[in-house]
Protein backbone atom coordinates (compact mmCIF):
# COMPACT_ATOMS: atom_id res chain seq x y z
CA UNK A 1 0.00 0.00 0.00
CA UNK A 2 1.19 3.41 -1.04
CA UNK A 3 1.84 5.83 1.99
CA UNK A 4 -0.58 9.48 1.61
CA UNK A 5 1.58 11.93 -0.30
CA UNK A 6 3.23 13.97 2.66
CA UNK A 7 4.04 18.10 2.48
CA UNK A 8 6.00 20.30 4.01
CA UNK A 9 5.65 24.31 3.51
CA UNK A 10 8.10 26.42 2.87
CA UNK A 11 8.84 29.65 3.46
CA UNK A 12 11.40 32.33 2.30
CA UNK A 13 11.56 35.93 3.90
CA UNK A 14 13.22 39.67 3.09
CA UNK A 15 15.70 39.35 0.16
CA UNK A 16 15.58 35.67 -0.49
CA UNK A 17 11.79 36.37 -1.16
CA UNK A 18 11.86 38.83 -3.35
CA UNK A 19 14.14 37.25 -5.65
CA UNK A 20 11.88 34.04 -5.82
CA UNK A 21 8.93 36.08 -6.42
CA UNK A 22 6.84 33.78 -3.83
CA UNK A 23 6.97 33.89 0.20
CA UNK A 24 5.05 30.72 1.19
CA UNK A 25 5.07 27.21 -0.66
CA UNK A 26 3.61 23.81 -0.29
CA UNK A 27 5.66 20.84 -1.77
CA UNK A 28 5.37 17.16 -1.55
CA UNK A 29 7.87 15.47 0.11
CA UNK A 30 8.83 12.30 -2.14
CA UNK A 31 11.17 9.95 0.35
CA UNK A 32 13.72 11.57 2.86
CA UNK A 33 14.67 14.85 1.77
CA UNK A 34 17.27 18.43 3.28
CA UNK A 35 16.74 21.61 3.27
CA UNK A 36 19.37 21.91 0.99
CA UNK A 37 17.42 18.82 -1.77
CA UNK A 38 14.19 21.38 -0.81
CA UNK A 39 16.87 24.32 -1.96
CA UNK A 40 17.78 22.71 -5.63
CA UNK A 41 14.42 21.21 -6.14
CA UNK A 42 12.74 25.31 -5.86
CA UNK A 43 15.63 26.25 -7.70
CA UNK A 44 16.71 28.73 -5.24
CA UNK A 45 19.89 29.77 -6.55
CA UNK A 46 22.34 27.04 -7.19
CA UNK A 47 23.51 23.88 -6.59
CA UNK A 48 24.78 24.70 -2.97
CA UNK A 49 23.42 27.04 -0.70
CA UNK A 50 24.73 30.55 -0.66
CA UNK A 51 26.90 31.55 2.10
CA UNK A 52 24.85 33.35 5.06
CA UNK A 53 21.82 32.11 3.82
CA UNK A 54 20.91 29.92 6.68
CA UNK A 55 18.14 27.36 7.31
CA UNK A 56 15.15 26.84 10.08
CA UNK A 57 12.96 23.55 9.94
CA UNK A 58 9.87 24.38 12.72
CA UNK A 59 11.23 27.97 13.65
CA UNK A 60 14.24 26.71 15.00
CA UNK A 61 17.90 27.11 13.42
CA UNK A 62 19.08 23.38 11.95
CA UNK A 63 21.81 22.12 9.55
CA UNK A 64 21.10 22.51 5.82
CA UNK A 65 21.53 18.54 5.74
CA UNK A 66 18.82 17.65 8.66
CA UNK A 67 16.38 15.44 7.30
CA UNK A 68 12.67 16.67 6.68
CA UNK A 69 9.57 15.13 8.60
CA UNK A 70 5.89 15.51 6.49
CA UNK A 71 4.52 18.66 8.03
CA UNK A 72 7.52 20.17 8.91
CA UNK A 73 7.96 24.08 8.09
CA UNK A 74 11.54 24.78 6.16
CA UNK A 75 12.49 28.62 5.73
CA UNK A 76 15.54 29.62 4.13
CA UNK A 77 16.40 32.62 5.72
CA UNK A 78 18.79 35.49 4.12
CA UNK A 79 21.43 37.07 6.35
CA UNK A 80 19.64 38.80 9.58
CA UNK A 81 19.67 42.12 10.45
CA UNK A 82 17.79 43.57 13.39
CA UNK A 83 18.35 45.81 16.37
CA UNK B 1 11.70 37.78 41.44
CA UNK B 2 13.24 34.19 42.75
CA UNK B 3 16.67 33.43 42.30
CA UNK B 4 17.11 30.94 39.12
CA UNK B 5 14.66 32.95 36.92
CA UNK B 6 15.19 36.75 35.53
CA UNK B 7 11.67 38.32 34.92
CA UNK B 8 11.41 39.34 31.14
CA UNK B 9 9.16 41.40 29.45
CA UNK B 10 10.05 41.26 25.54
CA UNK B 11 7.59 42.52 22.84
CA UNK B 12 7.27 43.20 19.41
CA UNK B 13 6.20 46.60 18.88
CA UNK B 14 3.59 47.38 15.14
CA UNK B 15 3.56 50.76 15.94
CA UNK B 16 6.03 53.63 17.34
CA UNK B 17 6.61 53.24 21.10
CA UNK B 18 8.14 56.10 23.27
CA UNK B 19 11.34 54.62 24.72
CA UNK B 20 11.51 56.66 27.70
CA UNK B 21 7.75 56.02 28.91
CA UNK B 22 8.55 52.39 29.07
CA UNK B 23 11.49 52.54 30.78
CA UNK B 24 10.52 54.59 33.44
CA UNK B 25 7.35 52.86 34.01
CA UNK B 26 9.83 49.55 33.81
CA UNK B 27 12.18 50.52 35.85
CA UNK B 28 10.84 52.15 38.85
CA UNK B 29 9.25 48.55 39.36
CA UNK B 30 12.57 47.05 39.67
CA UNK B 31 14.44 46.92 43.26
CA UNK B 32 18.13 46.63 41.69
CA UNK B 33 20.74 48.62 42.39
CA UNK B 34 22.10 48.93 38.65
CA UNK B 35 20.26 49.32 35.04
CA UNK B 36 21.99 49.21 31.59
CA UNK B 37 19.99 50.63 28.53
CA UNK B 38 20.64 50.18 25.10
CA UNK B 39 18.25 52.29 22.57
CA UNK B 40 18.61 52.01 18.40
CA UNK B 41 16.97 54.68 16.61
CA UNK B 42 16.57 54.37 12.92
CA UNK B 43 18.62 56.35 11.11
CA UNK B 44 17.93 59.42 8.35
CA UNK B 45 20.56 58.47 5.87
CA UNK B 46 21.82 55.10 5.24
CA UNK B 47 25.41 53.61 5.86
CA UNK B 48 25.83 55.05 1.93
CA UNK B 49 24.96 58.51 2.97
CA UNK B 50 21.43 58.72 0.92
CA UNK B 51 18.40 60.39 3.30
CA UNK B 52 16.28 57.91 4.33
CA UNK B 53 12.22 57.97 3.93
CA UNK B 54 11.18 55.11 5.67
CA UNK B 55 12.67 51.28 6.61
CA UNK B 56 10.50 48.38 6.48
CA UNK B 57 11.24 45.81 9.75
CA UNK B 58 10.38 42.24 8.50
CA UNK B 59 10.01 39.37 10.57
CA UNK B 60 9.47 35.63 10.65
CA UNK B 61 6.36 35.81 12.81
CA UNK B 62 6.35 33.41 16.26
CA UNK B 63 9.83 32.28 15.42
CA UNK B 64 10.85 35.62 16.10
CA UNK B 65 9.46 36.03 19.46
CA UNK B 66 10.51 32.52 20.32
CA UNK B 67 14.24 33.17 19.55
CA UNK B 68 13.70 36.71 21.63
CA UNK B 69 12.45 34.43 24.55
CA UNK B 70 15.63 31.72 24.35
CA UNK B 71 18.29 34.53 24.20
CA UNK B 72 16.85 36.29 26.80
CA UNK B 73 16.77 33.30 28.82
CA UNK B 74 20.03 32.33 28.42
CA UNK B 75 21.89 35.88 28.79
CA UNK B 76 19.74 36.44 31.99
CA UNK B 77 20.83 33.06 33.45
CA UNK B 78 24.37 33.31 32.11
CA UNK B 79 25.19 36.43 33.99
CA UNK B 80 22.34 36.44 36.69
CA UNK B 81 20.59 39.39 36.16
CA UNK B 82 16.84 39.86 37.68
CA UNK B 83 14.67 41.31 35.00
CA UNK B 84 15.06 42.56 31.25
CA UNK B 85 12.82 44.65 29.46
CA UNK B 86 12.91 44.47 25.12
CA UNK B 87 10.82 46.35 22.64
CA UNK B 88 11.58 45.69 18.88
CA UNK B 89 10.02 47.81 16.20
CA UNK B 90 8.36 45.40 13.22
CA UNK B 91 6.63 47.06 10.06
CA UNK B 92 7.44 50.71 8.44
CA UNK B 93 9.89 52.73 11.14
CA UNK B 94 10.13 56.81 10.32
CA UNK B 95 13.59 58.33 10.66
CA UNK B 96 14.19 59.35 14.40
CA UNK B 97 11.67 56.32 15.63
CA UNK B 98 12.71 54.29 18.16
CA UNK B 99 14.47 50.76 16.79
CA UNK B 100 14.74 48.59 19.40
CA UNK B 101 14.80 48.86 23.46
CA UNK B 102 16.51 47.32 25.92
CA UNK B 103 17.03 47.15 29.74
CA UNK B 104 19.09 44.97 31.95
CA UNK B 105 18.41 45.09 35.66
CA UNK B 106 20.72 43.22 37.95
CA UNK B 107 22.13 43.62 41.50
CA UNK B 108 25.62 44.92 39.95
CA UNK B 109 26.86 47.01 37.12
CA UNK B 110 29.06 44.35 35.62
CA UNK B 111 26.40 42.14 35.19
CA UNK B 112 23.67 44.79 34.00
CA UNK B 113 26.30 45.95 31.12
CA UNK B 114 27.70 42.83 29.55
CA UNK B 115 23.92 41.25 29.42
CA UNK B 116 22.64 44.04 27.78
CA UNK B 117 25.77 44.11 25.35
CA UNK B 118 25.99 40.45 25.09
CA UNK B 119 21.73 40.04 24.64
CA UNK B 120 21.65 42.73 21.86
CA UNK B 121 24.60 41.37 20.07
CA UNK B 122 22.94 38.43 19.92
CA UNK B 123 19.46 39.03 18.88
CA UNK B 124 21.13 41.61 15.96
CA UNK B 125 22.91 37.60 15.05
CA UNK B 126 20.24 35.40 15.95
CA UNK B 127 16.30 36.68 15.72
CA UNK B 128 15.39 36.74 12.53
CA UNK B 129 14.89 40.61 11.69
CA UNK B 130 15.18 41.82 8.21
CA UNK B 131 15.78 45.80 7.69
CA UNK B 132 15.20 47.40 3.84
CA UNK B 133 15.89 50.90 3.86
CA UNK B 134 13.38 53.50 1.70
CA UNK B 135 15.40 56.33 0.13
CA UNK B 136 13.96 59.89 0.25
CA UNK B 137 14.47 59.37 -3.82
CA UNK B 138 12.17 56.25 -3.50
CA UNK B 139 14.77 53.35 -4.22
CA UNK B 140 14.78 50.43 -1.73
CA UNK B 141 17.65 48.02 -0.91
CA UNK B 142 18.01 45.03 1.63
CA UNK B 143 20.51 45.72 4.68
CA UNK B 144 23.28 43.27 4.21
CA UNK B 145 23.66 41.92 7.56
CA UNK B 146 24.62 43.73 10.64
CA UNK B 147 26.86 46.86 11.14
CA UNK B 148 29.91 45.59 12.69
CA UNK B 149 29.82 46.07 16.70
CA UNK C 1 28.04 69.12 16.86
CA UNK C 2 31.63 69.14 15.47
CA UNK C 3 33.62 65.90 14.89
CA UNK C 4 36.42 66.29 17.45
CA UNK C 5 34.71 67.05 20.60
CA UNK C 6 31.75 65.65 22.01
CA UNK C 7 28.84 67.46 23.49
CA UNK C 8 29.48 67.23 27.63
CA UNK C 9 26.42 67.69 29.77
CA UNK C 10 27.94 66.67 33.55
CA UNK C 11 26.69 67.81 36.65
CA UNK C 12 26.74 66.94 40.45
CA UNK C 13 23.39 66.80 42.39
CA UNK C 14 22.94 67.73 45.55
CA UNK C 15 19.52 66.46 45.84
CA UNK C 16 17.29 64.11 44.23
CA UNK C 17 16.96 64.29 40.50
CA UNK C 18 14.80 62.26 37.94
CA UNK C 19 16.58 60.26 35.91
CA UNK C 20 14.26 59.59 33.25
CA UNK C 21 13.03 62.95 33.35
CA UNK C 22 16.57 63.70 32.52
CA UNK C 23 17.40 61.20 30.09
CA UNK C 24 14.30 61.60 28.14
CA UNK C 25 14.79 65.35 27.95
CA UNK C 26 18.30 64.81 26.70
CA UNK C 27 17.91 62.02 24.22
CA UNK C 28 14.90 63.54 22.64
CA UNK C 29 18.07 65.98 21.52
CA UNK C 30 20.69 64.26 19.97
CA UNK C 31 20.44 62.49 16.63
CA UNK C 32 22.65 59.61 17.27
CA UNK C 33 21.45 56.07 15.72
CA UNK C 34 22.96 54.19 19.06
CA UNK C 35 22.42 55.50 23.15
CA UNK C 36 23.62 53.03 25.60
CA UNK C 37 22.80 54.00 29.36
CA UNK C 38 23.78 53.37 33.12
CA UNK C 39 21.69 54.14 35.89
CA UNK C 40 22.35 53.05 39.58
CA UNK C 41 20.39 53.68 42.37
CA UNK C 42 21.41 53.06 46.15
CA UNK C 43 20.54 49.93 47.83
CA UNK C 44 18.32 49.46 50.30
CA UNK C 45 20.76 46.67 51.89
CA UNK C 46 24.36 46.80 52.40
CA UNK C 47 27.16 44.57 51.29
CA UNK C 48 26.86 42.65 54.62
CA UNK C 49 23.67 42.33 54.24
CA UNK C 50 22.41 45.26 56.82
CA UNK C 51 19.30 47.06 56.32
CA UNK C 52 20.19 50.69 55.08
CA UNK C 53 18.69 54.11 56.28
CA UNK C 54 20.78 56.45 53.99
CA UNK C 55 24.46 56.87 52.82
CA UNK C 56 26.43 60.27 52.87
CA UNK C 57 27.94 60.93 49.36
CA UNK C 58 31.19 62.95 50.20
CA UNK C 59 33.20 64.35 47.18
CA UNK C 60 36.49 67.03 46.92
CA UNK C 61 34.47 70.02 45.22
CA UNK C 62 36.05 71.13 42.88
CA UNK C 63 38.34 68.62 41.96
CA UNK C 64 35.80 66.29 41.70
CA UNK C 65 33.97 68.21 38.93
CA UNK C 66 37.62 69.03 37.40
CA UNK C 67 38.33 65.08 37.15
CA UNK C 68 34.64 64.09 36.12
CA UNK C 69 34.98 66.68 33.11
CA UNK C 70 38.76 65.26 32.12
CA UNK C 71 37.40 61.00 32.26
CA UNK C 72 34.98 62.42 29.71
CA UNK C 73 36.51 64.29 27.36
CA UNK C 74 39.21 61.67 27.30
CA UNK C 75 36.86 58.75 27.07
CA UNK C 76 34.48 60.73 24.32
CA UNK C 77 37.76 61.43 22.37
CA UNK C 78 38.94 57.81 22.27
CA UNK C 79 35.54 56.42 21.50
CA UNK C 80 34.79 59.26 18.66
CA UNK C 81 30.69 59.48 20.19
CA UNK C 82 28.77 62.67 20.22
CA UNK C 83 27.22 63.20 23.53
CA UNK C 84 27.65 62.94 27.34
CA UNK C 85 24.88 62.51 29.57
CA UNK C 86 26.52 62.79 33.49
CA UNK C 87 24.66 63.16 36.97
CA UNK C 88 25.81 62.26 40.36
CA UNK C 89 24.53 62.69 43.81
CA UNK C 90 26.10 63.90 46.94
CA UNK C 91 25.03 64.66 50.04
CA UNK C 92 22.59 62.50 51.71
CA UNK C 93 21.16 59.77 49.36
CA UNK C 94 18.28 57.74 50.65
CA UNK C 95 17.36 54.03 49.60
CA UNK C 96 15.95 53.77 45.86
CA UNK C 97 17.14 57.64 44.74
CA UNK C 98 19.48 56.92 41.99
CA UNK C 99 23.25 57.64 42.79
CA UNK C 100 24.55 57.87 38.82
CA UNK C 101 23.00 58.73 35.74
CA UNK C 102 25.80 58.29 32.77
CA UNK C 103 24.64 58.16 28.74
CA UNK C 104 26.50 58.29 25.82
CA UNK C 105 25.04 58.93 22.12
CA UNK C 106 27.16 57.70 19.28
CA UNK C 107 26.61 56.76 15.89
CA UNK C 108 26.75 53.29 16.58
CA UNK C 109 25.78 51.00 19.08
CA UNK C 110 29.57 49.27 19.96
CA UNK C 111 31.28 53.25 20.59
CA UNK C 112 28.52 53.84 22.85
CA UNK C 113 28.58 51.32 24.94
CA UNK C 114 32.00 50.74 25.48
CA UNK C 115 32.30 54.34 26.27
CA UNK C 116 29.16 54.23 29.06
CA UNK C 117 31.17 51.20 30.20
CA UNK C 118 34.61 52.20 30.51
CA UNK C 119 33.87 56.17 31.59
CA UNK C 120 31.77 54.67 34.61
CA UNK C 121 34.65 52.63 35.63
CA UNK C 122 36.75 54.97 35.37
CA UNK C 123 34.75 57.52 37.42
CA UNK C 124 34.34 54.60 40.03
CA UNK C 125 37.98 54.95 40.02
CA UNK C 126 39.29 58.35 39.63
CA UNK C 127 36.67 60.31 40.53
CA UNK C 128 36.96 61.56 44.37
CA UNK C 129 33.77 60.51 45.91
CA UNK C 130 33.31 58.52 49.01
CA UNK C 131 30.20 56.48 50.37
CA UNK C 132 29.13 56.41 54.00
CA UNK C 133 26.44 53.84 54.50
CA UNK C 134 23.89 54.65 57.93
CA UNK C 135 22.53 51.67 58.71
CA UNK C 136 18.79 51.48 59.89
CA UNK C 137 20.42 50.11 63.18
CA UNK C 138 22.17 53.95 63.06
CA UNK C 139 25.83 52.95 62.95
CA UNK C 140 28.12 54.46 60.35
CA UNK C 141 30.20 52.95 57.57
CA UNK C 142 32.90 54.10 54.98
CA UNK C 143 32.80 52.06 52.02
CA UNK C 144 36.35 50.70 51.35
CA UNK C 145 36.83 51.08 47.55
CA UNK C 146 34.32 50.13 44.60
CA UNK C 147 32.29 46.80 44.16
CA UNK C 148 33.98 45.06 41.65
CA UNK C 149 32.94 45.66 38.02
CA UNK D 1 67.73 87.98 54.16
CA UNK D 2 65.08 85.19 55.23
CA UNK D 3 62.44 84.49 52.80
CA UNK D 4 59.22 85.29 53.94
CA UNK D 5 57.28 82.14 55.98
CA UNK D 6 55.71 80.05 53.32
CA UNK D 7 52.49 77.87 53.98
CA UNK D 8 50.59 74.73 51.83
CA UNK D 9 46.99 73.93 52.97
CA UNK D 10 46.44 69.89 53.81
CA UNK D 11 42.82 68.96 53.09
CA UNK D 12 41.98 64.99 54.18
CA UNK D 13 38.10 63.37 53.10
CA UNK D 14 36.02 60.66 54.27
CA UNK D 15 37.70 58.26 56.97
CA UNK D 16 41.15 59.82 56.97
CA UNK D 17 39.04 63.48 57.94
CA UNK D 18 37.50 61.17 60.35
CA UNK D 19 40.37 59.33 62.11
CA UNK D 20 42.63 62.43 61.90
CA UNK D 21 39.85 64.81 63.42
CA UNK D 22 40.56 67.59 60.99
CA UNK D 23 39.79 67.87 57.60
CA UNK D 24 41.79 71.19 56.56
CA UNK D 25 44.99 72.37 57.97
CA UNK D 26 47.83 75.06 57.10
CA UNK D 27 51.02 73.99 57.57
CA UNK D 28 54.26 75.74 56.83
CA UNK D 29 57.00 74.52 54.15
CA UNK D 30 60.16 74.57 55.82
CA UNK D 31 62.30 73.64 52.23
CA UNK D 32 61.67 71.28 49.85
CA UNK D 33 58.92 68.39 50.78
CA UNK D 34 56.90 66.20 50.15
CA UNK D 35 53.55 64.65 50.25
CA UNK D 36 55.19 62.04 51.99
CA UNK D 37 57.32 64.18 54.16
CA UNK D 38 54.00 66.17 55.11
CA UNK D 39 52.45 62.37 56.29
CA UNK D 40 54.81 61.66 58.49
CA UNK D 41 55.20 65.33 59.98
CA UNK D 42 51.42 65.35 60.39
CA UNK D 43 51.69 61.91 61.80
CA UNK D 44 48.43 60.71 59.64
CA UNK D 45 49.54 56.92 60.75
CA UNK D 46 52.87 55.55 60.12
CA UNK D 47 56.26 56.39 58.05
CA UNK D 48 54.70 55.12 54.89
CA UNK D 49 52.02 55.93 52.77
CA UNK D 50 49.21 53.50 53.03
CA UNK D 51 48.39 51.21 50.48
CA UNK D 52 45.00 52.67 48.93
CA UNK D 53 45.80 56.26 50.14
CA UNK D 54 46.51 58.63 47.05
CA UNK D 55 47.64 62.09 46.45
CA UNK D 56 46.46 65.08 45.10
CA UNK D 57 48.39 68.50 44.48
CA UNK D 58 46.03 71.40 43.58
CA UNK D 59 43.58 68.87 42.55
CA UNK D 60 44.74 66.86 40.18
CA UNK D 61 46.51 62.97 41.15
CA UNK D 62 50.35 63.43 41.79
CA UNK D 63 53.10 60.63 42.56
CA UNK D 64 54.24 60.96 47.20
CA UNK D 65 57.41 62.13 46.56
CA UNK D 66 56.59 65.13 44.28
CA UNK D 67 57.94 68.63 45.56
CA UNK D 68 55.71 71.08 47.23
CA UNK D 69 55.52 74.69 46.35
CA UNK D 70 54.22 77.44 48.25
CA UNK D 71 50.67 77.72 48.67
CA UNK D 72 50.08 74.00 47.16
CA UNK D 73 47.02 72.36 48.47
CA UNK D 74 47.99 69.20 49.22
CA UNK D 75 45.18 66.52 49.65
CA UNK D 76 45.34 62.97 50.87
CA UNK D 77 42.38 60.95 49.79
CA UNK D 78 41.26 57.41 50.88
CA UNK D 79 39.87 54.77 48.49
CA UNK D 80 37.13 56.07 45.88
CA UNK D 81 33.90 54.78 46.50
CA UNK D 82 31.72 56.89 43.47
CA UNK D 83 29.26 55.51 40.91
Amino acid sequence: MQPLATTINVRLFAALREQAGWGCRTMPLMGPSTPLQCWRELELGGEHLPVGIRVAINQRFVAADTTLQAGDELAFLPPISGG
Amino acid sequence: MNSTHACLDLALCQRSFDPHALLANWELRQTNAATAVFLGRMRGVSLDGDALRAMELEHYPSMCEAQLHQLATRQSAAHAVDAVLLRHRVGTVLPGEALVLLAVAAPRRGAAQRCCQELLESIKHEAPFWKKEITAAGSCRWVEGNTPF
